[in-house]
């Protein structure tokens, strides 16, 4: 399905209270690419994924994943629909092993519920089973198999981080959602994260990153959208943006790391 | 740890407690304390449903003897006023208070932290003025007397031996149930919300409507405790279900461990075994009390169950290395 | 209703609510340094209660040195307490850290009863007890006291918060405890303190309320739910926010009396009481959510 | 250093756990099942008889402690006197005291492990909630129970309470005393303010049926819940209703006390009656003078020195103020203690008339008998006694007596 739009929104925008947070964006994002949010701080890029997560809700505009208009879909809905995301501060569930971390990202695929679970009745052992399969595939695909009996927040940071995305991939998304999966990585962890989000994307899955880690994002992305205070002011490969006068006097200042 | 590698000492303690359970209420064992197990066996349940809701999902309840009470008093007043049968009131008294928990949960659920401590204690507190005050049907403050036994077919349960078994099976059953919950799908969902709403909400879990609904199965739990409670005691007063009863129940919950099912019955277990103890000390009991309280929060703040576990373990491993695993 | 009757209600409602701040007040402080709700805060009101009667009525002390002396023992008790009780739980969590706050409540209250017997007792009045005539109603006099008090403890409270250099600790380690530590803030000498003045608060409390509503070894359940209604309704924010809180719930209380329509007699005051309260916090509820998220 | 502390609280609890063991073993030697020499006045070197074993459910903690501690001092000193004596026919007696704390899931465990320990009989609780939790256990069980609360509704309807007797006068009697005053004074219409506790709500329940017959009208009834610190609002009510001749409340010693001060406060000259639930000193001492001038219905045990020879009581009144302020002080007595007096010694009565060798289910049958049938015309401290298969109190009228509180002090209506 490349070369479709996998996400789109039209002069999205968002307030809280009097600030503008996000000022009549529109984007177009391919399916089957790796795209890039850039921006300094405070340009709105975790409020548009918060938007496109339903998070909360939009102020004015539309959001279209795959067509469908996503404005009114809750966001536990979403993730039903293929859209997950990751978070900047991992939020990993401390009180659960790495494994069972990544079995509760089955959760959109599987269906039983109170009654099942209570009684151990035949449906919830059958979905049992697959869950924990695909856990540990998905576990395997971040290379983490290893620890799946550790607790979760026994692992380092980059583990974590990878175990977010690991959870993420259990959804079965069409569209995955980085926010900075980079932070705080040394270079061989993020070299292993390369990898893993070119795996994601050979993978058919469409996949977005706000990252502050030029080198990074210019290593991966195939499309780069910068925002600036709300605005969206350029677009382009990354070559492209990188020229641009716009996105330099934004960046003026801002100590890229 | 222990719960996942089952190994045969598991079984051999679990056989032994069972076992133990089943002597207690003969007279030639601890017969004379038949009364305290029933009250065990009924906090337990209750307690059951709090460590789900606090444990597990994270929500505070400062309230939980409102459900408790509900069951009791719709019970009561079913069976005895209305002559309904037993089971059936108990039953009703269920679905009722667990029908009550879900519609207020989605109100109450807006609220988070200490807002929804306070609002569980409002509502608390306005059912035991209610209890309180209706008096017609309640029989006001100083309660109702002569609520019938259950019976089943022509056996009736009218002494506390034959209390205590159905009591005792009642629990266990619910104990199960509740294991096997907090081991599922739904278990890893309630968890989810207790570690990240945020990121149970990405993952696709309808977080409120898991709260309203943990809400209501602890709020049935408690219901149904309720209603044991009065068939057994064949009495009942808003004194049993007001904020300190709550508070009780808290306390039973965290002292037994909070994130383990299991824990309850050690929690309900301490505080009544305590109190039984300390009764001989006259005006003495309640500050040994307080401090026996405290010293199991200092010492072991996990709970009771969590450090049992441990001190099992260590020694399993002991044995273990000296390789004499039977 | 009269508009002497509404005046005489609002004066009630005001009284009660001061002595409800005075109790939340406690609640607040150390809630919002250590997340703790100390359930031992009517505790530390009812040391001071009685702490004062002995001192004054039976050792025989002048009232004001009697008075400092009962705040400043009621103060050690809490120091005490966070020291044995809190401090050497280590790796509790806060749930935790609550029941034992329960445990030494019950503590508390049973020394209470060996020490002072089971009888309620009152100190002397501040200032005598002939009630004062105010827009045709009337006030007695300690309950000047005790909202002048409040008053002025919550002033003090707030200037310490905002403008010394301990009570801008105290505010960075309720805001955020890690980066507090981080700047050099040791969040146990925080703590500490805050257990420290949240008894002295309940201490001071204890000593006005005590005269005119009398105190024994059990006051501290009641006062102590009280309190705590009235630090939630604030949110356990700040100061000002309980005293809110407070005075709101003591006239809802007194008005929810006055509007005795049929079966809603005064039986049903607290209901009420905490029926508006709960509909009040559920209407702010949507606001408080949008905050969060932006913060 | 942390570590120091852990052993500072350790230490703190062994020394409270000594502390436990010397309380619970000095109750032992109260409760006395060691004879010691001196107690045992059998000259003949007859064996010692077993002990008649009798169990108590107290309030020595909560709400009403302030009952249960002057019925366990009154316990413990009944028992070192009969023991002394040498004990009920040659059997020493046992009272074995269980703290209730004042709840209701607290005395019926109590009770339950008293009647565990084989007692030939229960006296207590001391609050009417507690007593009505516990009338199903010992009926179920078998074992009488003398109930040491006020309301009527804990030993009727009779038929349902065969094992349940009580000692103090009932709300019922203290209503009409009340009414019965209020109608020599001429007062007609009153406004009355009660506690929403089962007391208070019994004494609402009586005040509101019994007015008419005493061509009484209540203008306003308001309520209070035990541990409000002000009743001005309800007050205020009160105050604006036209007509109010007298103001009635109904409830314990504290609340009661707030009310006298707050119509102090509010200048409200009507005059106050109270109920013989506020019969406690702390009711005097720490209401001072906002009490002065309150009028209450009590046992005579308050006015026992003023009682003349006459009175069948006096006696008995006597006896019990003079041995018990003899160990606990002058001033000490209250009518709460005396009520234990009473139902121990009619426990005792009825184990005076036993005969040997009864099993324990003969005895405790033979003592509710006895209490039922035999106890006729016992002056006792509440009153004079006379129990029925109907009558499960049995008090003659007249046990109530109407007190003003004057400079600190109950002043007998005469």
């Amino acid at each position: 399905m490349s070369g479709s739009e996998i996400l789109e929104t039209k002069s999205l925008t968002k307030a809280f209270g009097g600030l503008v947070a996000l000022d009549k964006i529109d984007l177009s994002l391919q399916a089957g690419k790796i795209t890039a949010i850039i921006g300094p701080n405070g340009a709105g890029k975790t409020t548009l994924f918060n938007l496109i997560a339903g998070v909360y809700p939009v102020s004015s505009g539309q959001i279209y994943f795959q067509g469908k208009i996503l404005n009114k879909i809750p966001a536990h809905k979403r993730a039903a629909m293929g859209i997950v995301r990751t978070f900047q501060h991992v939020h990993l569930f401390g009180n659960m092993t790495v494994l069972e971390n990544v079995m509760s990202g089955r959760h959109p695929r599987s269906s039983y519920g109170f009654l099942e679970s209570a009684f151990r009745l035949p449906k919830a052992r059958r979905e049992e089973e697959s869950i924990s399969l695909n856990a540990i595939k998905y576990l395997n695909l971040v290379g983490l198999g290893t620890h799946a009996e550790h607790d979760a927040l026994s692992l380092p940071l980059g583990q974590q981080k990878l175990l977010a995305i690991a959870r993420a991939m259990a959804t079965d998304p069409r569209l995955i959602l980085l926010d900075e999966p980079g932070a705080g990585l040394n270079t061989l962890e993020k070299r292993q994260l390369s990898d893993l989000i070119r795996n994601i994307r050979e993978m058919g899955i469409s996949v977005v990153l706000v990252e502050h880690d030029m080198p990074l994002v210019m290593g991966l992305a195939e499309w780069v959208i910068v925002l600036d205070s709300g605005q969206k002011i350029a677009e382009g490969t990354a070559a492209q943006v990188q020229k641009n006068p716009k996105v330099i006097a934004a960046y003026l200042g801002e100590e890229v790391e | 740890m222990l719960t996942k590698v089952k190994s045969k000492w598991n079984y051999l303690v679990i056989a032994a407690l069972l076992v133990l359970l089943l002597l207690i209420p003969f007279e030639w064992f601890l017969g004379q304390y038949t009364h305290l197990a029933i009250f065990i066996g009924i906090y337990t349940i209750v307690t059951v449903g709090l460590c789900l809701l606090m444990g597990y999902t994270g929500q505070v309840s400062l309230g939980q003897a409102a459900f408790f009470g509900m069951g009791a008093y719709v019970s009561a007043i079913l069976s005895k006023t209305y002559g309904v049968n037993p089971w059936l009131a108990m039953f009703i008294a269920a679905v009722m208070t667990g029908a009550f928990a879900y519609f207020i949960g989605y109100p109450i659920f807006r609220l988070k932290g200490n807002y929804l401590a306070m609002a569980t204690l409002g509502l608390g507190l306005i059912m035991w003025i209610l209890f309180r005050q209706l008096v017609q049907y309640t029989g006001g403050p100083d309660g109702m007397v002569g609520i019938p036994y259950l019976s089943i077919g022509g056996f009736v349960f009218d002494t506390s031996f034959k209390r205590y078994f159905l009591i005792w099976f009642f629990c266990l059953v619910i104990l199960l149930i509740s294991q096997n919950i907090v081991r599922s799908r739904t278990g890893r969902a309630l968890r989810a919300i207790h570690g990240s709403e945020a990121a149970a909400e990405s993952l696709g879990i309808n977080v409120d409507q898991f709260k309203v609904k943990i809400l209501a199965l602890s709020a049935v739990y408690a219901s149904l405790a309720g209603s044991l409670y009065v068939h057994h005691l064949r009495f009942v007063s808003p004194q049993s279900f007001d904020f300190l009863a709550s508070v009780k129940l808290v306390v039973m919950a965290v002292i037994g461990g909070l994130a383990s099912v299991w824990g309850a019955i050690f929690g309900s277990g301490t505080t009544h075994v305590l109190s039984e103890v300390l009764r001989k000390a006259g005006e003495w009991d309640i500050i040994i009390y307080g401090l026996i309280l405290m010293l199991i929060m200092i010492f072991m703040p996990g709970g009771l169950f969590v450090k049992l576990k441990e001190i099992f373990e260590r020694l399993r491993l002991r044995y273990r290395q000296r390789g004499v695993e039977p | 209703m009269s508009t002497d009757q509404f005046v005489q209600y609002l004066i009630s409602g005001l009284t009660q609510g001061s002595i409800y701040a005075l109790i939340g007040l406690g609640f607040t402080i150390i809630y919002a340094v250590t997340r703790i709700i100390n359930f031992a805060q009517g505790e530390f009101v009812m040391l001071g209660g009685m702490l004062s009667f002995t001192l004054a009525s039976s050792v025989g002390i002048p009232l004001i040195p009697a008075i400092i002396l009962a705040v400043l023992i009621a103060a050690a008790v809490g120091a005490i307490m966070y020291v044995l009780a809190i401090r050497t739980a280590r790796g509790a969590s806060v749930v935790s850290l609550i029941i034992i706050t329960i445990g030494a409540a019950i503590f508390l209250r049973g020394v209470a009863g060996q020490i002072w017997g089971v009888n309620f007792v009152r100190p002397p009045f501040f200032s005598g007890d002939k009630s004062i005539s105010f827009l045709g109603a009337y006030i007695h006099p300690q309950a000047l006291w005790i909202i002048g008090t409040m008053v002025v403890v919550t002033i003090i409270l707030h200037l310490f918060l905002s403008y010394t250099m301990v009570g801008k600790a105290l505010k960075a380690c309720a805001i955020n405890p890690v980066a507090s530590s981080l700047v050099g803030i040791n969040p146990k000498t925080m703590a500490l303190i805050a257990f420290v003045l949240a008894a002295a608060v309940g201490g001071i409390g204890g000593v006005v309320m005590a005269p005119l509503i009398m105190t024994s070894y059990t006051v501290g359940v009641m006062l102590g739910l009280k309190g705590f209604v009235a630090a939630a309704i604030g949110g356990f924010k700040s100061p000002i926010a309980a005293v809110v809180g407070g005075i709101l719930l003591g006239v809802v209380e007194s008005l929810a009396v006055a509007a005795d329509w049929g079966p809603f007699s005064s039986a049903y005051k607290d209901a009420i009481a905490l029926v508006v309260l709960l509909l009040i916090l559920l209407i702010r509820s949507g606001r408080l959510a949008e905050e969060e998220m932006t913060s | 250093m942390r570590n120091y502390l852990k052993y500072a609280v350790v230490l703190i609890l062994a020394v409270a756990l000594l502390a436990l063991g010397g309380i619970s073993c000095s109750t032992g030697e109260e409760g006395g099942p060691t004879p010691t020499p001196s107690a045992t006045p059998t000259p003949t070197a007859a064996p010692p008889k077993e002990h008649y074993k009798i169990g108590a459910v107290l309030d020595l903690n909560g709400a009403y402690s302030n009952l249960g501690i002057p019925e366990k001092r009154t316990l413990e000193m009944m028992v070192g006197q009969i023991n002394e004596n040498g004990g009920v026919n040659g059997h020493l007696l046992d009272v074995s005291i269980f703290d209730a704390k004042s709840l209701v899931d607290e005395c019926v465990s109590g009770v339950v492990g008293l009647i565990a320990d084989n007692v030939l009989a229960i006296i207590g609780p001391s609050s009417s909630g507690e007593s009505a939790g516990i009338i199903e256990t010992v009926t179920a069980a078998k074992v009488p129970n003398i109930s040491l609360a006020a309301r009527l509704s804990i030993v009727t309807p009779v038929e349902e309470r065969y094992w349940v007797f009580k000692t103090p006068q009932t709300e019922v009697e203290a209503v009409r005393a009340i009414y019965a005053y209020l109608q020599g004074k001429g007062i007609t219409e009153i406004a009355i303010i009660t506690d929403t506790s089962g007391y208070g709500q019994g004494g609402k329940q009586y005040l509101e049926s019994d007015a008419a017959d005493y061509g009484i009208t209540i203008l306003d009834a308001k309520t209070f819940n035990s541990g409000d610190t002000d009743m001005t609002p309800q007050l205020t009510h009160i105050n604006g209703t036209a007509g109010v001749q007298a103001v009635i409340c109904w409830g314990t010693d504290k609340e009661s006390v707030i009310v006298a001060q707050n119509m102090k406060t509010l200048q409200m000259t009507i005059p106050l009656f109270c109920s013989h639930g506020v019969a406690t000193k702390a009711f005097i001492n720490a209401g001072g003078a906002a009490v002065e001038g309150v009028i209450i219905p009590a046992g005579k045990l308050l006015a026992a020195d003023e009682i003349p020879a006459s009175d069948p009581q006096q006696k008995v009144l006597l006896k019990y103020k003079n041995d018990y302020e003899a160990i606990y002080g002058a001033d000490s007595i209250d009518t709460f203690g005396g009520h234990a007096y009473d139902a121990l010694s009619m426990v005792v009565a009825a184990l005076g008339n036993m005969t040997e060798g009864l099993s324990l289910a003969e005895a405790r049958a033979f003592i509710r008998d006895y209490i039922e049938n035999d106890i006729k015309n016992l002056a006792l401290t509440g009153g004079v006694f006379t129990m029925s298969p109907t009558n499960h109190l049995g008090m003659s009228p007249g046990s109530l007596l109407m007190y003003e509180i004057k400079n600190g002090d109950w002043s007998w209506l005469k």
